[in-house]
């Protein structure tokens, strides 16, 4: 199945882009389409520990799962105000 | 009235628009926020920032304080706008307005909503600075850590 | 700029003037506060206020507020305005303002000024409501009074 | 001497007046104007454990002496704000 990826700020300038389309297995939390991203562009690992992530636009937990067609947020610690 | 509760926004911020938005026959004290642009941050001289934000979650975030802080002083009303694009130096980021039938629920609500802007609302602050720039990264945010919760209303109440 | 640190005027108030007036390139937060007519007050359904004041004396002792918080919070910049004559539901009674390079120090000057207003300044609230009227009366005015100055930075610095 | 009294609010409308001229003695203090001033006024009197003053416009204490031509400001508790 399909999600669009969404990166923002720094993360989204070390990965290059700020969405993706990616390939992930049924089942598939936002963990794993994490690692999968994180394969891909290894200068993100460092966000793990500090990230946020939202599926549809709502704030999630990185074992929620995903489905097709989700779009998966990845944040990093936010500084507004 | 006019002006949304919350909002994102690139268009500049007004306080008194906030405050209007707040106010009503019963209010007897309307406490206000707005936070500006400095021009040092950390001994940089700092010559503009960009504000990133994930509009529609930064949207649900902001209405989701306004629904703490309703839960929290019944009688309060909240609004919260967020500006994002390039600020330069001297300009708002952030407005916001509480009123309140009492000045110390006013002043404990704007003061929770500035702390739990910084927490849960998924906006980011891009500061270009002389010879540089730089991403400034603050909480990870997570509207369910209860103890992040707990501190804003510690700083609010106090 | 334009407006004056301190004021008590018969012109409406306008918590935005406060604002600009406070800001400068190294303030990061402004915090605000305005005071409204309230429709009800103890159970009265009030129809509006008339304010009187002592005005030199007024504008003396809003000075020394603004000298108070300058000691206390050395790098905030205060503001006080209070209206006088006739003031009709909704209207703006007071309106503070203070800017700092951290908001904590912003929020605090600006809580101690309303307690410092309501302790010091000699102006007095003539309450008209249905069926009848009524002075205000609130604290004895003694600027000397240290415990009441304690109160109202224990109040601010919560 | 003479001096100039001032009275405020509640204290000018129990008094009828918001200006008085009266005559005192030489070394008077503001707590002796203020007791001349309830003789002729005796509905002032209830002020007197709640009343601040001031001595041409600036705040004085009771026992503060005034001088011929001063400015003496009798003052209600306050309700600004």
């Amino acid at each position: 199945m399909r999600v669009t990826v969404r990166l923002f700020a720094r993360l989204r300038e070390l990965a290059g882009a700020a969405e993706f389309v990616r390939e992930v297995p049924p089942g598939a939390t936002a963990a794993d389409v994490w690692k999968g991203l994180v394969r891909d562009h290894p200068a993100l690992a460092p966000y793990e520990a500090s990230l946020s992530c939202a599926v549809n636009a709502e704030y999630a937990r990185m074992t929620t799962s995903v489905a097709d067609g989700d779009e998966v947020a990845f944040l990093p610690p936010v500084s507004g105000g | 009235m006019g002006a949304p509760l919350t909002a994102v926004t690139t268009m500049p911020l007004s306080a008194e628009g906030l405050v209007a938005a707040v106010s009503s026959r019963g209010a007897g004290a309307v406490a206000s926020f707005v936070g500006l642009v400095r021009d040092r941050n950390q001994g940089r001289q700092v010559t503009h920032l960009v504000y990133e934000a994930y509009e529609p979650l930064a949207e649900k975030a902001l209405a989701r304080i306004c629904e703490e802080a309703a839960a929290r002083w019944p009688k309060t009303v909240l609004a919260i706008h967020h500006r994002v694009g390039r600020l330069d130096i001297g300009e708002a980021s952030v407005a916001i307005a509480a009123a309140s039938p009492h000045r110390a629920d006013a002043f404990a609500a704007c003061r929770y909503a500035i702390e739990r802007v910084k927490q849960i609302v998924p906006i980011w602050k891009h500061e270009f600075f002389d010879g540089g720039d730089v991403w400034i990264e603050g909480a990870t945010a997570d509207p369910d850590d209860e103890a992040a919760r707990e501190r804003a209303l510690a700083i609010a109440c106090a």
